[in-house]
């Protein structure tokens, strides 16, 4: 058995690919419940962060600083009565959550954690990612239309209108990057995802500093296709709360809300995922040959422990930050738990045969929370968008400089 | 919809896109943009908006109607319901107006605490209106940083009178309390406090290019129109009408301050915004003239104790935060005003929202509502 | 990448594409139909997924699924559908058209099964993995011409949707 | 069991064209037969890609080629069909009975 488990985890490709169903549905599994630990993680950091840029604390009630408060949130949706409109179309308004969170968790199939942690590798991977995240604005279309209401309606036509417009930006910077691929011995690119990555890795440059501006011009246009993309602010028309009151959930409450949720933050992932994979390298650490050589890839390696036991630390802090109060007393002792889970995770993280294997994916969930970062930050900074403003964005600045920066590539990788 | 209150005609050259039915949309009384209570009805192609119609009233209280029962001193206190985010300046407009039909004038040392308060109360104003403003085009920070400073303002009112909001921090004849100890340093200290704070504003706003972009061009209203629709106050003056009660009438202690009047060119959400970081600029300018010249003395005039006017009517405005709050009050000679009409500014300038947002999109109605500052228990009474 | 229980999956996806398609044909509001036509058209990527055909199941989804149903659904909200819905749903010739339709696949099956010597049982062995390189190598070489040609018939289609659909030009 | 050949393929696209073709002529609305034309290009795109697994990758291409002139249908079908909503008000496929209005 744990020879079985030691067998596959050296193994050189994903469980998809060498056709191990097993080992495929084990995979699904991880990351349904990864995903569904970052989305709740992602909830409390959004609340944190964006209170502490607005002078607030945020969550302080439900668990030690919080920590508590996504899953209370959860069970408050579960509980809560799941009202449909009497007049809203049954089964439309029934399926359209479900779609958008099918097409939000399918995209993971392809997302390479690792050169083996996939579930699959597809030949045609950039392109069934983007094919199926766009997907989703059917759902959103649906349950717009559903409701049979104004707001959801506005919200729906301002969103399929706002993501069939930014999809395009978006493909050509996809393309753009794709065509990097190319640039080596053999002449032949690639779609697959960790295709992209390994072609990163040969050419020895993350692609967002290829060709110089041209890569960083590209990853730009993504970026912010991706915001758009993903009905975050600043273009959060779709469900801009002080126009549409909510959009295309108004109608929506209790656990289908929450899947609208839970599909909006684990499409976040996923787009940010693929500009990690496009244009930051994947799962490469970073400066691999600038800090090369093994004392370099063993201080790495150790980067993830320390991270976790850093986390860990700063819990511990808290601990002894919090009132001495004897009604604090179970919250502080909650928290030196959790301060000595992460702590003990760290710890482990330091073994050499975990450490070896952690690295790809340490560094995959580093560079994507960076993004998850960039999103709270749009959403504490900027005013919103006009809908007029937005198209005007979309085709006429994003679109040109996406052709602009894949005619350049194409020219610049002919004659380099 | 068949809403009885509803009646927009298009135009023949306002056809929607496909000729079909236009969409017609309640904004309101449960939205949460429409600061309250204002119920908009908006008739709309796709997202342009081919008419508007403010249905008001559901904050209606009768206040008016309260006063003719009230005596005049008892009625002082339900003026500062009406528009509760400035219920200093309410109050002062009320008292003056009084004091008018009373023939008596405050003491000059009432005057400069009544200006301090009226301007602290008007840097409230302007903080809040930022703030939702800011919130109804998207950007949820500048409201937390807006409150934080009014938290400031709130606290030297708690002091001075007790109350936070619905202060009643005047009365006939002059104020009832004296300063409090410290207060003048406690109002120089605020000073230093929040001057930056403005400049933290502007910094997140005046230069943003979304900001600039959803504001420049958007609910363009000429100085014509706003005098044909008496709209006042930044509003009036951001469309470049140098038109400030505090300098034209001066009333209260404002004759003896030195400030700028600020006014805009185009008259669009740009501008008023730009005239109202300006105007709390000059606020704080008054403050700190008032705060160091602020003479010794009375605070309350000889007043009877039973206010019995002679009969007559009066009219008096005041420069309030969101324009001119006048009182029209008659008397009969009783101890009661036979009737008392207010002027709110918030009112009169909701009118211009239908000229305002003609054509624009429904982000815009947004944007307007949230520049004409409008308080609905003032709009409502 | 070898295709699991190849007959499981075919008969799967074929009766949700063939359910989803009589689906379209029969609903009577037209956001059910799109709707179904969405299912039928991933369940055809599927198909071509198990022909070895993974880009133009890409393709499928991307272009079809993501691209022409929005802009079905797009017009099908622009357009008033409560007044369609109480309408008669069929025409008069229903009879005929079915007849002749079923006459149709009745020609079909027959050809296939007289003719189904004409074509080799054998399947060529196409190279799954560089599928997306060699379609791209045979687009941008053999079918060069052709593909100039379906730039000019997007940019016709372009022009012409926006002619007939803007009412002053 | 019985391998799956190209033939049940054929079969399949075949009866996807029959359904098709069932919607262009018995429907009455518009949107309905447009989507009906729909079915029937991926009839024969079922066919084109089930061929391609015999004799090479060019029925791929012409399936690709399909896609983009359905993309390029159904714009323009649809623009008609909006032009004639604005017209007539009705999406009712007897209704079309002039060539210009």
């Amino acid at each position: 058995m744990l020879n079985y488990i030691k067998s596959y985890l050296d193994s050189t490709t994903t469980p998809g690919q060498a056709g191990n169903m097993f080992w495929a549905s084990v995979y699904i599994l991880l990351i349904f419940l990864g995903l569904s630990v970052a989305v709740i993680a992602m909830n409390w950091l959004e609340r944190k962060i964006l209170a502490h840029m607005q002078v607030r604390l945020g969550p302080m009630r439900v668990g030690p600083h919080g920590l508590l408060q996504p899953i209370a949130d959860a069970i408050k949706l579960l509980i809560k009565e799941d009202i449909m409109p009497s007049q809203a179309d049954g089964f439309v308004f029934w399926v359209a959550p479900i779609i958008v969170v099918i097409t939000a968790f399918t995209v993971f199939i392809v997302v390479p954690f690792g050169p083996t942690h996939a579930v699959t590798d597809m030949n045609i991977g950039v392109l069934f990612m983007l094919g199926v995240s766009s997907l989703s604005v059917l759902g959103i279309v649906m349950a717009g239309w559903a409701s049979n209401s104004h707001y959801p309606l506005m919200g729906a036509l301002r969103s399929s209108a706002q993501m069939v417009s930014y999809e395009i930006a978006m493909g050509l910077a996809v393309v753009s990057a794709v065509l990097m691929t190319s640039l080596n011995q053999t002449g032949t690119g690639t779609l697959s995802m960790i295709g992209i990555v390994q072609s990163q890795q040969a050419q020895q440059v993350w692609f967002a500093f290829k060709f110089f501006p041209l890569g960083l011009i590209a990853f730009f246009v993504f970026a912010v296709a991706m915001v758009a993309e993903t009905n975050r602010a600043p273009f959060d028309l779709p469900e801009a709360e002080s126009e549409l009151t909510a959009g295309f959930h108004t109608e929506y409450s209790g656990f289908r809300w929450s899947l609208f949720f839970l599909a909006e933050y684990s499409a976040m992932i996923a787009v940010s995922s693929i500009a990690v994979t496009l244009w930051l390298g994947g799962w490469l650490r970073p400066f691999p040959h600038l800090l090369s050589g093994s004392t370099w890839d063993v201080v790495f390696s150790l980067l993830p422990g320390i991270t976790f036991l850093l986390l860990g630390l700063i819990a511990l802090v808290g601990v002894f930050r919090m009132p001495k109060h004897p009604y604090f007393r179970v919250q502080t002792i909650g928290l030196a738990g959790f301060g000595v889970v992460l702590g003990l995770i760290g710890l482990l993280l330091f073994l050499p045969p975990v450490r070896g294997r952690i690295q790809d994916i340490f560094w995959f969930s580093a560079k994507v929370a960076f993004f998850m970062y960039l999103y709270i930050w749009y959403r504490g900074t900027f005013p919103r968008y006009r809908f007029d403003q937005l198209m005007k964005v979309g085709w006429k600045v994003l679109l040109p400089v996406g052709i602009g920066v894949l005619i350049l590539t194409a020219v610049a990788g002919v004659l380099l | 919809m068949t809403d009885p209150t509803f009646h927009l005609e298009l135009q023949e050259h306002e056809k929607t896109f496909l000729d079909s039915n236009e969409l017609i949309i309640n904004m309101g009384p449960q939205h949460p943009a429409t600061h309250g209570v204002l119920r908009v009805i908006l008739k709309l192609d796709g997202e342009k908006v081919l008419g508007t119609e403010c249905v008001i009233g559901y904050l209606h209280r009768g206040v008016e109607k309260i006063a003719e029962h009230r005596t005049y001193t008892m009625f002082n206190p339900y003026v500062d319901r009406m528009d509760y985010v400035a219920a200093v300046s309410n109050g002062l407009g009320y008292c003056e107006s009084v004091e008018k039909l009373l023939n008596v004038e405050a003491p000059p040392r009432a005057k400069y605490i009544r200006v301090i308060l009226a301007e602290l109360n008007r840097l409230a104003s302007h903080m809040l209106w930022l703030g939702t403003h800011a919130l109804d085009i998207g950007a949820i920070t500048p409201l937390f940083y807006t409150f934080r400073d009014r938290e400031e303002i709130l606290k030297i009112f708690e002091k001075y009178c007790g109350a936070r909001l619905t202060t009643h921090a005047f009365r006939i004849g002059g104020c009832l309390y004296e300063t409090y100890e410290g207060f003048e340093r406690e109002v120089k200290k605020f000073l230093e406090f929040v001057t930056p704070k403005i400049g933290e504003y502007e910094e997140l706003l005046t230069t943003n290019r979304i900001w600039v972009e959803r504001t420049k061009g958007v609910g363009t209203i000429s100085a014509k129109d706003c005098i044909a629709l008496g709209v006042t106050g930044p509003v009036l003056r951001a469309s470049g009408v140098k038109w400030d009660i505090r300098k034209a009438q001066p009333y209260a202690a404002y004759a003896d301050f030195d400030f700028e009047v600020p006014i805009g060119q185009s008259g669009d959400t740009y501008d008023r915004y730009i005239v109202r970081m300006e105007e709390m600029r000059q606020s704080l300018r008054i403050i700190a003239q008032a705060i160091d010249r602020i003479p010794e003395g009375p605070i309350m005039a000889r007043v009877p104790k039973v206010i019995k006017p002679p009969v007559g009517e009066i009219y008096h405005s005041i420069e309030a935060p969101k324009g001119e709050l006048g009182y029209f009050i008659v008397s009969d000679g009783s101890t009661q005003p036979y009737r008392v009409r207010v002027r709110p500014p918030s009112f009169v300038n909701l009118q211009a929202l239908d000229l305002m947002v003609r054509d624009q999109l429904v982000a815009d109605v947004i944007a307007v509502i949230g520049t004409l500052d409008i308080v609905l228990g003032e709009v409502d009474r | 990448m070898q295709p699991v229980a190849t007959t499981f999956f075919f008969y799967f996806l074929s009766g949700l594409t063939l359910v989803a398609g009589i689906l379209v044909i029969t609903r009577r509001n037209p956001v059910h139909s799109a709707l179904a036509l969405i299912l039928a058209l991933l369940g055809q990527a599927g198909l071509y997924l198990m022909l070895y055909a993974p880009f133009v199941a890409g393709v499928q989804i991307i272009l079809y699924a993501g691209g022409i149903m929005v802009l079905f659904l797009f017009v099908i909200m622009l357009v008033n559908i409560e007044k369609s819905q109480k309408e008669e749903q069929f025409n008069k010739q229903w009879v005929v058209g079915i007849l002749a339709a079923v006459a149709l696949g009745v020609l079909f099956v027959l050809v296939y099964t007289k003719g189904k010597s004409l074509f080799p049982e054998r399947v060529a062995q196409l190279p799954e993995q560089s599928n997306t390189q060699e379609i791209a190598v045979m687009l941008y070489g053999n079918y060069m011409f052709t593909f100039e040609i379906a730039s000019l018939l997007l940019l016709v289609a372009i022009i012409g949707a926006v002619v007939m659909a803007k009412k002053r030009i | 069991m019985v391998p799956i050949t190209t033939l049940h393929y054929l079969v399949v696209a075949a009866a996807l064209f029959v359904l098709g073709v069932i919607g262009v002529l018995t429907r009455r609305n518009v949107v309905i037969v447009l989507m009906s034309i729909e079915l029937i290009l991926n009839a024969v795109n079922l066919n084109l890609v089930a061929f391609s697994r015999i004799y090479g990758l060019h029925g791929q291409i012409f399936a690709i080629f399909v896609i983009t002139d359905a993309a390029a249908e159904a714009a323009v079908g649809l623009g008609i069909l909006i032009a004639f909503f604005r017209n007539k008000e009705t999406v009712n496929m007897d209704e079309v009975d002039l060539l210009k209005w």
